[in-house]
C-alpha cells in the first residue's frame, strides 16, 4: 500500500523563492503527523503544495496517488483533500449556512451531511443564520471548520488550526481530527500550540529553512502502520 | 540602418552570430537600393504626386506588424502544446518587434494621410483596427512581464498564452468588423492607391517588403537570442537561491542529501 | 529630385522609420551584450 | 458541469441579492453616465438622439468593468480562489456560472439604460425583437468574453488597470455590432440590424468555447 503522502527531495518555489528546498517525508493512511518548526520553515508552502495548490519544481512528490509534478493529477487529488488555512475562503456576503452549503454541495455533500457538518462544528441554531462578516474571528474558524468536515476529505491538512480559536474549540477541532482518522483519514497539521499539538500526532517532523534535513531519513520502502478505510 | 559597427561579435559575447550578420548585410544593402528607388528612381504618382513615396515604407511596416502579430499567436499555441522555452522566449520577442513596427505603421499611415486626405487620422478600417492591435500587444506584453515575475520557465503559466493564442484572431475579427461598419457607413470612399500599380511602383513596393520583412527577422533574432539569455541568467539564479534557503537549515550546500 | 512634393512628409516619414528601428536595434543589441557577460559561453548556442 | 454551473451562478447571485452592489452602486453609475453624457454632448442640437445607440453600448461597457471586477473581487477575498480550486467544481461550470451571474446583472442594468435613454434622449425605439435579440446576444459575448479576461486579471497586483487594457480593445467587435444594430433598431430599418445581431451571435459562441476550454488552466495560475 503506498503511503498517502511520498516526497523526496521536493522543492517548491515561490515566484523565484525557493520556499520547500528539499523535503523528504512519508506519511502513511491513519496517521496524525505534526510538522514543527521556526516561522518561514515552510510549513505552510508544504501543506499547501500537499492539497496540490503548488506544483513541485524538482523532486518526487506522490499524495493520494496523485503525482504533485504533473498539473492535470494536483487537480484530481485537490477534491479529496480538505485545507485549513490562514485564510477561510468563506464569502462574507453570505451567512453561515449559505457557506456551508455551498462549499458542502461543491464537494458532492448531501444536504443532511451539511447539517450533520454544521451541528458538529457548533455553527447550527442562531448562529447558522448569521453572516458572515459578523461573526469574530473563532465562530469563522469554526465554520470553516464546518466546510471542511463537509467535505469528507481523505487528507485533512490543518495549518495552525489551533489559532484563534478558544478552548471549546481546540478540544472540539482535536475529537473531530480523531474522528476522521478512526474513519480512515490521514492527517497532517502545523500548530504553534506544541504540547497540545504533539499528544494529538503521533509523529512529530521538524522543518528548517524548507528542508527535512534534521530528521531521521525515511527508509526508502516505507511500510504503512496500519490499513486504510476509504471513506465513502 | 541597422548600424553595422554592432553587429560584431566581441570576445564578451553577444546575440549575433555569422547569420545574423549576413541578415544584418542583406537588410542594409536592400535597404540602400530601396532608398533608391522609393526616392529618386520610381516616379510620382498622378494624383498624389510625391506623397506616394511614403507608402514604399508605410505598406511593408504594416505587413511585418501583422505577421508578427501572427507569428505571436503561433508561438502561444506552441507553447501551450510543447511548453518548451524557446516558444515563450519567441512570443515574447515577436510582440515587441510588432509591437516597433504597428506604431511605426501607425505614424507613417497618419503622416501618409496628412497630404492625401487633408488629415492625420481618418477612421479607416486599417487604422481603426491597427490602432487596436497597439493596444492588445501593449497589454499582451504587461501580461507577459507579470508571468516572468513567476519564476522559470516551468512554473510559468497560461495566462500569457492564452492572451496570445487570441491575439490574431480578435485582430481579424476586430478589421473585419471594422470594415463592414466602415463600408456601409461611407459615401464617398478615398482610395489611396490607384486601383493598379505598375512597373518601378510595384516593383518598389515589393522590393520594401522584402527588405522589411529582413529587418524584421534580423531584429527577431537578435531580441530573440536577448530573451533567451534572460532566461539563462534567472536560471542560474535557481541554484544559488536553493544553496541559500538550505543553509538555513544548517546543512552542507547541494541537492542530493547534505554531509553534515 | 528637383521638384518634389511633400518633401517634408516624406522625410518625416522614411526618417522616423529608419531613426527608430536603428535606435531599437542598437538597443536590443546592447542589451544581448550586458546579458551575455553573465551567462557562460555554452549557453550561447548561436557562438 | 450544468449543475456545478447553477451552483456558481446562484452563489454569485445571491451575494448580489445580500450586498446590492449592481442596484446601488453600478446602476446609479450607469444613469450618471447618461447624465454626463448629455452634459458634455450639446443636448438642444440632436446629437444625443442620434448618437444614443452608441452613447447606451459605451455606458454598458462601462458598467460590465465594474460588474466583472465585482465578480472576481467576491473571489479574491480571503483565500477564495484557493477554496475554488480545492472544491472540486468543474473549471468550466465555474466559468458558465460566473458569466450567467454577470450577464443577468448586466441584463438588469441594460433595462434601466434603456428607459434612460428613451426618456432622457428621447430615442425612438421601432424594431423591439431586433432590440432585444442584440442585447441578449452582445450581453452573453460580454459575459463570456468579460468572464474570461476577467480571471486573467484577478488576483494580479494591478488587476483594476490590466483588465480594461486587455478586454475593450477585444470588445470592439460587440460595441460596433450592437451599436450597428441599435441604430437599426431605433429609428432605423429593422433589417438593417440582423446581420449584426448574426456577428454579436457568432462573437459569443467562440468566447464561450474558449472559456469553457481555457478556465481549467487559467484558474491555475498562481495570484
Amino acid at each position: 500500500m503506498e503511503p498517502v503522502v511520498h516526497l523526496r527531495g521536493a522543492v517548491t518555489l515561490l515566484g523565484r523563492f525557493p520556499a520547500l528546498a528539499g523535503i523528504d517525508l512519508d506519511v502513511a493512511a491513519g496517521e496524525i503527523v505534526l510538522l514543527r518548526g521556526p516561522n518561514g520553515a515552510g510549513k505552510t508552502t508544504l501543506l499547501r503544495c500537499c492539497a496540490g495548490l503548488l506544483p513541485v519544481a524538482r523532486g518526487r512528490a506522490v499524495v493520494l496517488g496523485h503525482d504533485l509534478t504533473d498539473r492535470g493529477e494536483a487537480r484530481e487529488l485537490r477534491r479529496q483533500v480538505g485545507l485549513l488555512g490562514h485564510a477561510t475562503g468563506l464569502y462574507d456576503e453570505l451567512t453561515v449556512a449559505d457557506n456551508v452549503r455551498f462549499w458542502g454541495r461543491a464537494a458532492g455533500a448531501t444536504d443532511d451531511a451539511v447539517r450533520t457538518a454544521m451541528s458538529s462544528c457548533g455553527v447550527d441554531g442562531r448562529l447558522a443564520d448569521l453572516l458572515v462578516a459578523r461573526l469574530s474571528a473563532g465562530q469563522r474558524r469554526r465554520t470553516a471548520l464546518a466546510c471542511l468536515v463537509a467535505r469528507r476529505p481523505r487528507l485533512w491538512l490543518l495549518d495552525e488550526p489551533h489559532a484563534g480559536l478558544d478552548q471549546g474549540g481546540r478540544d472540539l477541532l482535536d475529537e473531530l481530527a480523531r474522528t476522521a482518522v478512526g474513519a480512515g483519514a490521514t492527517v497532517l497539521l502545523s500548530s504553534h500550540e506544541l504540547d497540545r499539538a504533539e499528544a494529538l500526532a503521533d509523529r512529530v517532523v521538524t522543518l528548517v529553512g524548507g528542508t527535512t534535513d534534521g530528521n531521521p531519513q525515511p527508509s526508502p520502502a516505507p511500510t504503512p502502520t496500519q490499513e486504510p478505510v476509504l471513506a465513502p | 540602418m541597422t548600424a553595422p559597427h554592432a553587429v560584431g561579435s566581441g570576445p564578451s559575447g553577444s546575440t549575433s552570430s555569422g547569420a545574423t550578420r549576413v541578415l544584418g548585410g542583406l537588410s542594409l544593402a536592400g535597404l540602400a537600393l530601396l532608398l533608391g528607388y522609393a526616392l529618386v528612381w520610381s516616379p510620382a504618382d498622378r494624383t498624389q504626386r510625391d506623397s506616394v513615396r511614403l507608402m514604399y515604407v508605410h505598406v511593408p511596416s504594416a505587413i511585418v506588424a501583422f505577421a508578427a502579430c501572427a507569428l505571436t499567436t503561433v508561438a502561444a499555441a506552441m507553447w501551450l502544446r510543447r511548453r518548451t522555452e524557446g516558444w515563450w522566449v519567441l512570443g515574447g520577442a515577436s510582440a515587441e518587434v510588432g509591437l516597433v513596427f504597428t506604431a511605426l505603421t501607425l505614424v507613417t499611415g497618419s503622416i501618409w494621410g496628412r497630404p492625401t486626405w487633408g488629415t492625420y487620422w481618418d477612421w479607416d478600417p486599417r487604422i481603426t483596427s491597427t490602432s487596436l492591435l497597439f493596444v492588445m500587444l501593449v497589454g499582451y506584453l504587461a501580461l507577459r512581464r507579470i508571468d516572468n515575475e513567476a519564476g522559470d520557465a516551468a512554473q510559468r503559466g497560461t495566462r500569457g498564452a492564452i492572451v496570445g493564442l487570441l491575439l490574431f484572431p480578435n485582430v481579424v475579427v476586430v478589421h473585419y468588423s471594422v470594415d463592414w461598419w466602415r463600408s456601409l457607413h461611407q459615401t464617398a470612399t478615398i482610395t489611396r492607391l490607384d486601383p493598379t500599380i505598375e512597373g518601378t511602383m510595384l516593383f518598389t513596393l515589393m522590393l520594401g517588403i522584402v527588405v522589411f520583412g529582413l529587418i524584421f527577422a534580423w531584429l527577431l533574432v537578435h531580441r530573440f537570442r536577448v530573451g533567451w539569455l534572460e532566461e539563462r541568467v534567472e536560471h542560474a539564479g535557481l541554484d544559488d537561491a536553493l544553496r541559500a534557503r538550505r543553509a538555513e537549515a544548517g546543512v552542507v550546500a547541494g541537492l542530493g542529501g547534505g554531509t553534515a | 529630385m528637383l521638384a518634389v512634393s511633400h518633401v517634408g512628409y516624406i522625410a518625416a516619414g522614411w526618417g522616423i522609420v529608419l531613426g527608430s528601428l536603428a535606435l531599437y536595434g542598437l538597443r536590443t543589441v546592447r542589451r544581448g551584450r550586458t546579458l551575455a557577460q553573465q551567462v557562460p559561453p555554452e549557453d550561447r548556442r548561436w557562438t | 458541469m450544468l449543475r456545478d454551473a447553477a451552483l456558481i451562478a446562484g452563489k454569485d447571485l445571491r451575494v448580489e441579492l445580500r450586498s446590492q452592489v449592481t442596484t446601488q452602486q453600478v446602476a446609479p453609475f450607469a444613469v450618471l453616465v447618461l447624465i454626463l453624457f448629455g452634459v458634455a454632448l450639446d443636448p438642444d442640437r440632436g446629437i444625443l438622439a442620434r448618437a444614443s445607440s452608441g452613447l447606451f453600448w459605451v455606458a454598458v461597457l462601462f458598467c460590465a468593468l465594474l460588474a466583472i471586477q465585482r465578480a472576481f473581487t467576491i473571489e479574491s477575498a480571503d483565500g477564495g480562489r484557493d477554496a475554488l480550486r480545492l472544491s472540486g467544481l468543474d473549471p468550466a461550470g465555474i466559468f458558465l456560472g460566473k458569466a450567467a451571474a454577470i450577464a443577468l446583472q448586466l441584463a438588469a442594468l441594460e433595462v434601466v439604460l434603456a428607459v434612460g435613454v428613451v426618456i432622457m434622449y428621447g430615442a425612438e425605439v421601432t424594431g423591439a425583437p431586433l432590440l432585444i435579440a442584440t442585447c441578449v446576444a452582445a450581453t452573453a459575448g460580454l459575459a463570456a468574453a468579460g468572464t474570461l479576461y476577467g480571471v486573467l486579471a484577478a488576483g494580479l497586483r494591478v488587476r483594476e488597470t490590466l483588465l480594461p487594457i486587455l478586454l475593450l480593445p477585444v470588445l470592439a467587435p460587440v460595441l460596433i455590432g450592437a451599436t450597428k444594430s441599435f441604430e437599426a433598431a431605433l429609428g432605423g430599418v429593422a433589417s438593417d440590424g440582423w446581420p449584426w445581431c448574426g456577428l454579436l451571435v457568432a462573437f459569443a459562441l467562440t468566447y464561450l468555447a474558449v472559456g469553457t476550454l481555457a478556465f481549467g488552466t487559467l484558474m491555475e495560475e498562481p495570484s
